[in-house]
């Protein structure tokens, strides 16, 4: 049977950045996830209507040390990320190993550093609500963080040894999308935890 | 056919208007205005929308099973558009108007209050109120539960504490009701024009006994308020005969008393109501049971049969030592 | 490269073959637990919510027992209290937002003209996961350890200090498998209205219930998240001891009820939206013309989307706010009438001037308007800060939200499973039952809710076990009772008519309504690959312009690939090969599920689940084995 | 199946753990191992100690009891000499040491009966289910209840064990 036909078979089997289904998931996902902070930071600021001061009395300041080097540490591994994100768009695999890598690395140095940020916190969660509420909004991001490591370190292992095929690419691609996500909500986050105990 | 069925229920319910549309009071009565206003727009609005459901569905042209056709003719297709604008334009006119109506009650609502008003400081428990009457003079003060006096025509301050959960005062007849929450202090001011008991009940979900968690509004005129209020500053009156005096014996000794008390005996625990002048009370266990000496008895014997889950234990008393502390309770005028 | 026009010749028949060989279901423990066909899903999604709906409509029929008459002794006060809880946290997070998920997840990618939703696998983990939270509540409730402080779960009632036991900790954690598989859904629903429409759907032409269903996903991703962070404090509070919610120590009573709301209140309209899309497909259908004034109904469904997120404050008017902040809430939750009153006036208009052909499911959608803005009145009245202090937590508030939600979604998911089953099943449902369910759920509905609305302005606050003689409620509630038996025949007389269909039903045609949407191009039910050939859309009534639309070509059918198009005009992008049917999903909701059951009783839950879910996430991600030549699954 | 098969399991664990925990036992007069008339479980010597075995707390896996516990714990004012556990004019209730025992039926025949130096019999005064109902707040103070039995934190201010007991859990660092 002839009929008039919208042939299709010349378009491309693959597409990054908006084009792709995978990317609008990702970003549903930086929706989610965002809410579900802007939520706690904001529920972090109605706590604090209840205290005269905030950290309350006998409560030191957060240490900003550790905190700090994180801001500068994660805003650089965008460097890193950023450039496995152009080489998988190029679908060249070992440049992509060695970006990918080191942005494995950073990783983890951020996660190493993480750990020093809740010591500095100088209160548990169970001490009073301000407790709860940095610990809360610091956890969540490191939730992210080791989500973040898992998923870097598989992709990684995909890349370098895994029966890698040309989707895998757009995988870093939409990867490092998540990562800048991820950077990027530090600096509301640390500010709040970080630096606004310090100003009242 | 919503509308005919409202008619219905209205003839059925037949008992005159609900508590909160029969204000004893100006802030009760306020919201009732609005309630007719909303209403009678309501009931138009159902009726309209109906109407032309029930005219455009059996009116409409016979059924095609071709095709619909697609290009429309735009003059009724513009007419359609105009109709639908006309009626949304209208909706926003009798949305802002109800605004309007609304904001303007608020504020009557928040107009009501006196300077050195007589101020009723409510904490709400699982499940019970307890109530005490405020005085520069803490001597003066006066504790009660479940039973709020009021002089008629004069605004009271209610202030509002929780001691466990979250409650909300609701007597439907003066006023709308107001949360009872931790760590939040509330008040509201209260009016009765007229004389009368007035029911209320807790409206937030409070536990096992939140369906028998009642009070009783009494508004009087300020004579008989002044005698109660002066009644309710005096002891507990000492007993006078031998039955009472056991049953006195029976509350200090046995379990009553590491719970509630009554003044002008060593008893002196603020877990349950205070028993003071019970016997002067028109109810009983937070306005569920009559204040008669069986209901009483029964109440003392098995209070988890009557509210189970509330926190009064039932407490094994002989037949003797029951009648005595009857007795005794029953003299607490 | 671009997709081109031609005449070309179509083998239709060999096409369908390769088709049935690649999407062909599997068979065995793969095809149970496995599939990822999204109708498949769907189905099971529907079917599992209507079963929910089942056990919460008992339980609803026992507390109208024990409110038939006053100090009635059927239930006491403990398990009174377990059963409204479990009632209203089934019917709003186990029936009503997954079954209308569940539609969207069955219709959009007909709808839209795809194969399949775009995340095939991440579907069906969404559907075990809910299962899992719906089978924890139930389990729990079973064994005497159902949540019992109401489906809004109040601190500090719902507190550690409290509410003893892990009753709570359930309905926490129970919240967490149903927002998850919320989340998961709406997701889908987004990226396949977005993504996956067929060449030439244009937004300006997408059908209206597919509108309906992007907005309530949009919703759902920004309302979830409050749910979300608000359950997690009330586990934290419970299980290690934060202090969120305890006044003592700098937290507060009232930060939960911000976030309940924040979530509670658009939660009604993800409920209630999905349900105009039904209404606007069957009155369109019915009234044999288009929906007069589509771009109305759109951006009504749009600013409803946006101002639902703007009145959560009317269910804390009685807190005792700022003055100012009632005026505000009062405003915006009045102004939300507007948008609702253009989509029910459309209606009307095409109702009136269509060729009006009554059946069934139209109405369904008749008892909907008259409920319905019944509902929507009696919501403007709680709206207003001033009358809401009388009618705020009584008998009156359970008249509106039940007018609203069984009347406003109910009975238009209803008609909408009346007027889809002939597409879902292949067979016509009986004309006859339907009118006599319609009139008996009509009837019932009224019978048992009208008289609440007395109810609550004679003084009933709302979730009472019993009430006393002397408060005179009596014989009102006696008659909802009577209503409440009326509504049970009438679900009963539901399930009669789909088992009837199932078993006797004529067959259905492929368009048995005269339909215009896509959907109803296909054969009855759809295969697997939903179609033979992609359809190209050039209207926004593409049956009612093109009986036989032209077609995509050039897909490849020996894999599952469909075409990805543009988010706004629908152009052809590029073409994407769909994961196909794995266990993985399943198992990867298991062990999450053992992790966030074990976080009932110990954090180390969390842990556990991270471990447990690993292995088989990396089975899920972790490609099968060797490439398929020439697609995506190419080496690099 | 599989699903079924791990479904089965859960809900057979639910059974084991739930029943008991989640009952609220509100209308029981007294269970029937402890009339205070017939009960000397122990002397009134610290150390002389001789509890019965067959006297069990009827409610050790009830969370409401224990709960209920806590409340009348706070209500009767246990922690005017005992604080929240941690001791004060009375023994600290949170360590393993007990001056007259740490069975359930030692600790019900200290609060029904009194104890000398101090501790009022409350025997007579409160009813026999409310003393069981210490008794198993006072048991999981020390973590002789299960973990799910016992009763979270309060709405009030939070416990700090006193600077002397470095015993307690809350205190180490979370990792």
């Amino acid at each position: 049977m002839r009929r008039p036909v919208l042939d299709v078979s010349a378009l491309p089997p693959i597409a990054y950045g908006s084009r792709t289904t995978i990317w609008w998931g990702v970003l549903g996902l930086i929706a989610i996830e965002g809410a579900a902070l802007a939520l706690t930071a904001v529920a972090a600021l109605y706590l604090r209507q209840n205290f005269m001061t905030w950290p309350p009395y006998g409560t030191p300041p957060p240490g900003l040390a550790a905190a700090t080097a994180n801001v500068v540490l994660l805003a650089l591994s965008v460097w890193p990320m950023y450039v496995a994100d152009r080489a998988a768009q190029r679908e060249r695999r070992l440049p992509v190993i060695i970006a990918l890598g080191i942005a494995c690395v950073f990783n983890v140095a951020t996660l190493a550093l993480r750990g020093f940020e809740f010591a500095a916190l100088n209160c548990w969660w169970d001490d009073h609500a301000y407790g709860s509420a940095v610990w809360l909004l610091l956890g969540m991001h490191a939730a992210h963080l080791v989500a973040s490591a898992i998923e870097n370190v598989l992709l990684l292992a995909l890349v370098v040894k895994g029966p890698l095929e040309r989707k895998h690419f757009v995988d870093v691609h939409v990867n490092a999308l998540y990562w800048y996500f991820i950077v990027a909500v530090w600096v509301p986050v640390y500010v709040l935890v970080f630096l606004a105990p310090r100003w009242s | 056919m919503s509308a005919m069925l409202l008619s219905l229920v209205l003839l059925l319910a037949g008992c005159g208007a609900p508590a909160a549309l029969s204000p004893a009071g100006p802030q009760a009565g306020q919201i009732a205005g609005l309630w007719a206003v909303f209403f009678w727009v309501s009931v138009v609005v159902e009726v309209a929308v109906v109407a032309f459901l029930l005219y455009a569905v059996l009116r409409a042209r016979r059924p095609v099973l071709t095709l619909p056709a697609l290009a429309a003719e735009p003059l009724a297709e513009r007419r359609l558009t105009r109709g639908v604008s006309a009626a949304t334009a209208l909706t926003a006119i009798v949305v802002v108007a109800l605004l309007a109506a609304s904001i303007l009650v608020t504020r009557a609502l928040g107009a009501l209050h006196a300077p050195q008003a007589l101020t009723v400081e409510i904490a709400g428990h699982q499940w019970w109120w307890e109530v005490e009457y405020w005085d520069p003079v803490p001597s003066q003060r006066v504790r009660t539960a479940n039973e709020i006096h009021v002089p008629v025509g004069e605004a009271v301050l209610v202030k509002l504490r929780a001691s466990d959960v979250i409650h909300s005062l609701w007597v439907p007849p003066l006023h709308g009701k107001k949360d009872l929450i931790p760590g939040h202090a509330t008040s509201l001011w209260i009016k009765a024009d007229r004389p009368g008991a007035f029911g209320g009940q807790c409206a937030e979900f409070c536990g096992y006994q939140h369906a028998h968690m009642r009070l009783l509004v009494i508004a009087e005129s300020r004579g008989a308020f002044d005698a109660w209020l002066a009644r309710q500053r005096r002891p507990a009156p000492e007993p006078t005969d031998a039955q009472a005096r056991r049953g006195r014996d029976v509350f200090l000794t046995g379990p009553c008393a590491i719970c509630h008390t009554i003044v002008g005996t060593p008893a002196a625990a603020r877990l349950g109501p205070d028993l003071t002048h019970l016997a002067g009370r028109t109810t009983l266990a937070a306005g569920t049971l009559p204040n008669t000496p069986g209901h009483l008895a029964g109440w003392i014997i098995d209070p988890q049969r009557i509210k189970p889950g509330v926190h009064m234990p039932s407490i094994g008393l002989d037949g003797a030592d029951l009648q005595a502390l009857l007795a005794y309770l029953g003299s607490l005028k | 490269m671009s997709a081109e026009l031609a005449v070309r010749d179509v083998d239709d028949a060999a096409t369908r073959a390769a088709l049935e060989v690649t999407w062909a279901p599997p068979r065995g423990v793969l095809g149970l637990l496995g599939t990822v066909n999204h109708k498949v899903v769907a189905i099971r999604y529907i079917v599992s919510a209507f079963v929910f709906f089942a056990l919460a409509g008992v339980l609803a029929l026992v507390m109208r027992a024990q409110l038939a008459y006053p100090e009635a002794r059927l239930v006491g006060p403990d398990l009174y209290n377990q059963i409204f809880t479990v009632h209203g946290s089934t019917m709003m997070f186990l029936f009503a937002v997954p079954v209308m998920e569940a539609m969207g997840l069955y219709l959009v990618p007909l709808m839209v003209g795809t194969r399949n939703v775009a995340f095939p696998r991440l579907n069906a983990f969404g559907f075990w996961i809910y299962l899992i939270g719906g089978a924890l509540l139930w389990g729990a409730f079973l064994l005497n350890a159902g949540p019992d402080a109401g489906w809004f779960a109040y601190v500090p009632l719902a507190g550690p200090d409290q509410a003893p036991g892990k009753r709570i900790d359930v309905w926490a954690q129970m919240i967490t498998f149903t927002e998850l598989a919320a989340l998961v859904g709406a997701v889908e629903l987004v990226v396949t209205t977005l993504k996956l429409r067929a060449p030439g759907m244009s937004l300006n032409r997408v059908p209206l219930f597919v509108w309906a269903m992007l907005v309530t996903a949009f919703m759902v991703i920004f309302a979830m998240p409050a749910i979300m962070v608000a359950s997690t404090m009330l586990a934290m509070d419970r299980l290690v001891d934060t202090h969120f919610f305890n006044v003592a120590e700098g937290g507060d009573a009232l930060l939960w009820q911000h976030l309940f709301w924040f979530f509670g209140h658009p939660e009604v309209y993800i409920i209630f939206i999905p349900a105009t899309g039904f209404v606007s497909t069957i009155v369109q259908t019915f009234a044999r013309r288009p929906i007069v004034g589509y771009p109305a109904m759109v951006l009504s469904l749009i600013a409803t989307g946006f101002l639902g997120f703007g009145l959560w404050v009317h269910h804390m008017f009685a807190t005792g706010l700022p003055k100012l902040g009632e005026s505000f809430f009062t405003a915006a939750s009045m102004l939300i009438a507007i948008p609702t009153g253009v989509q029910i006036f459309c209606w009307l208009a095409t109702l009136r001037s269509g060729r009006v052909l009554v059946r069934a499911p139209l109405l369904y959608v008749l008892a909907f308007v008259a409920t319905f803005v019944l509902g929507g009145l009696s919501g403007v009245m709680v709206a207003s800060a001033p009358l809401d202090l009388q009618l705020h937590d009584t008998f009156f508030v359970v008249a509106h939200l039940h007018y609203v939600l069984i009347g406003g979604s109910v009975f238009p998911l209803l008609g909408a499973l009346h007027y889809w089953l002939p597409k879902m099943s292949g067979r016509m449902p009986s004309e006859g039952l339907g009118r006599l369910t319609v009139a008996i759920l009509f009837v019932g509905f009224q019978l048992t809710f009208f008289p609440m609305h007395q109810l609550g302005l004679a003084g009933m606050p709302r979730r009472v076990y019993t009430y006393l003689p002397e408060t005179g409620w009596g014989p009102l509630n006696a008659l909802s009772s009577v209503g409440a038996a009326l509504l049970g025949v009438a679900v009963l007389l539901f399930v009669a008519n789909v088992a009837w269909t199932l078993r006797r039903g004529a067959r259905a045609e492929d368009d048995p309504w005269g339909a215009d949407t896509l959907e109803w191009s296909t054969t009855s039910p759809p295969p697997a690959y939903n179609f033979v050939h992609i359809p190209v859309v050039e209207s926004r009534h593409p049956l009612w312009t093109h009986p036989s639309p032209r077609v995509v070509t050039g897909l490849r059918i020996d894999v599952r690939e469909v075409l990805v198009t543009d988010a706004i005009d629908a152009v052809p992008d590029h073409r994407h090969m769909l994961d196909g049917p794995t266990l993985y999903p399943f198992l990867t909701a298991m062990a999450a599920g053992i992790g966030i059951i074990t976080a009932i009783f110990t954090p180390w839950g969390i842990t556990v689940g991270v471990v447990l879910t690993l292995p088989p996430l990396i089975g899920w991600f972790w490609p099968a084995g060797e490439a398929i030549a020439g697609t995506t699954r190419e080496k690099a | 199946m599989r699903a079924a098969a791990v479904l089965g399991l859960l809900g057979a664990l639910l059974v084991l753990t739930g029943c008991q925990r989640e009952q609220r036992r509100f209308s029981e007069v007294a269970p029937a191992s402890g009339r205070p008339d017939r009960l000397r479980a122990s002397g009134f010597n610290p150390g002389d100690r001789q509890a019965p075995a067959e006297f069990r707390n009827p409610y050790e896996r009830n969370a409401w009891a224990a709960a209920e516990g806590k409340r009348l714990y706070a209500a009767f004012n246990c922690i005017g000499c005992h604080a929240n556990g941690g001791g004060g004019i009375g023994p600290p209730l949170m360590d393993p040491a007990w001056i007259y025992g740490g069975e359930p039926v030692e600790i019900y025949a200290s609060i029904v009966e009194g104890r000398p130096n101090g501790m009022p019999a409350f025997g007579g005064r409160i009813t026999d289910s409310q003393a069981w109902q210490l008794v198993t707040y006072v048991q999981s103070m020390s973590g002789l209840l299960r973990k799910d039995v016992r009763p979270s934190r309060s709405d009030h201010m939070s416990v700090r064990p006193s600077e002397q007991s470095g015993t307690s859990e809350r205190r180490k660092p979370p990792q």
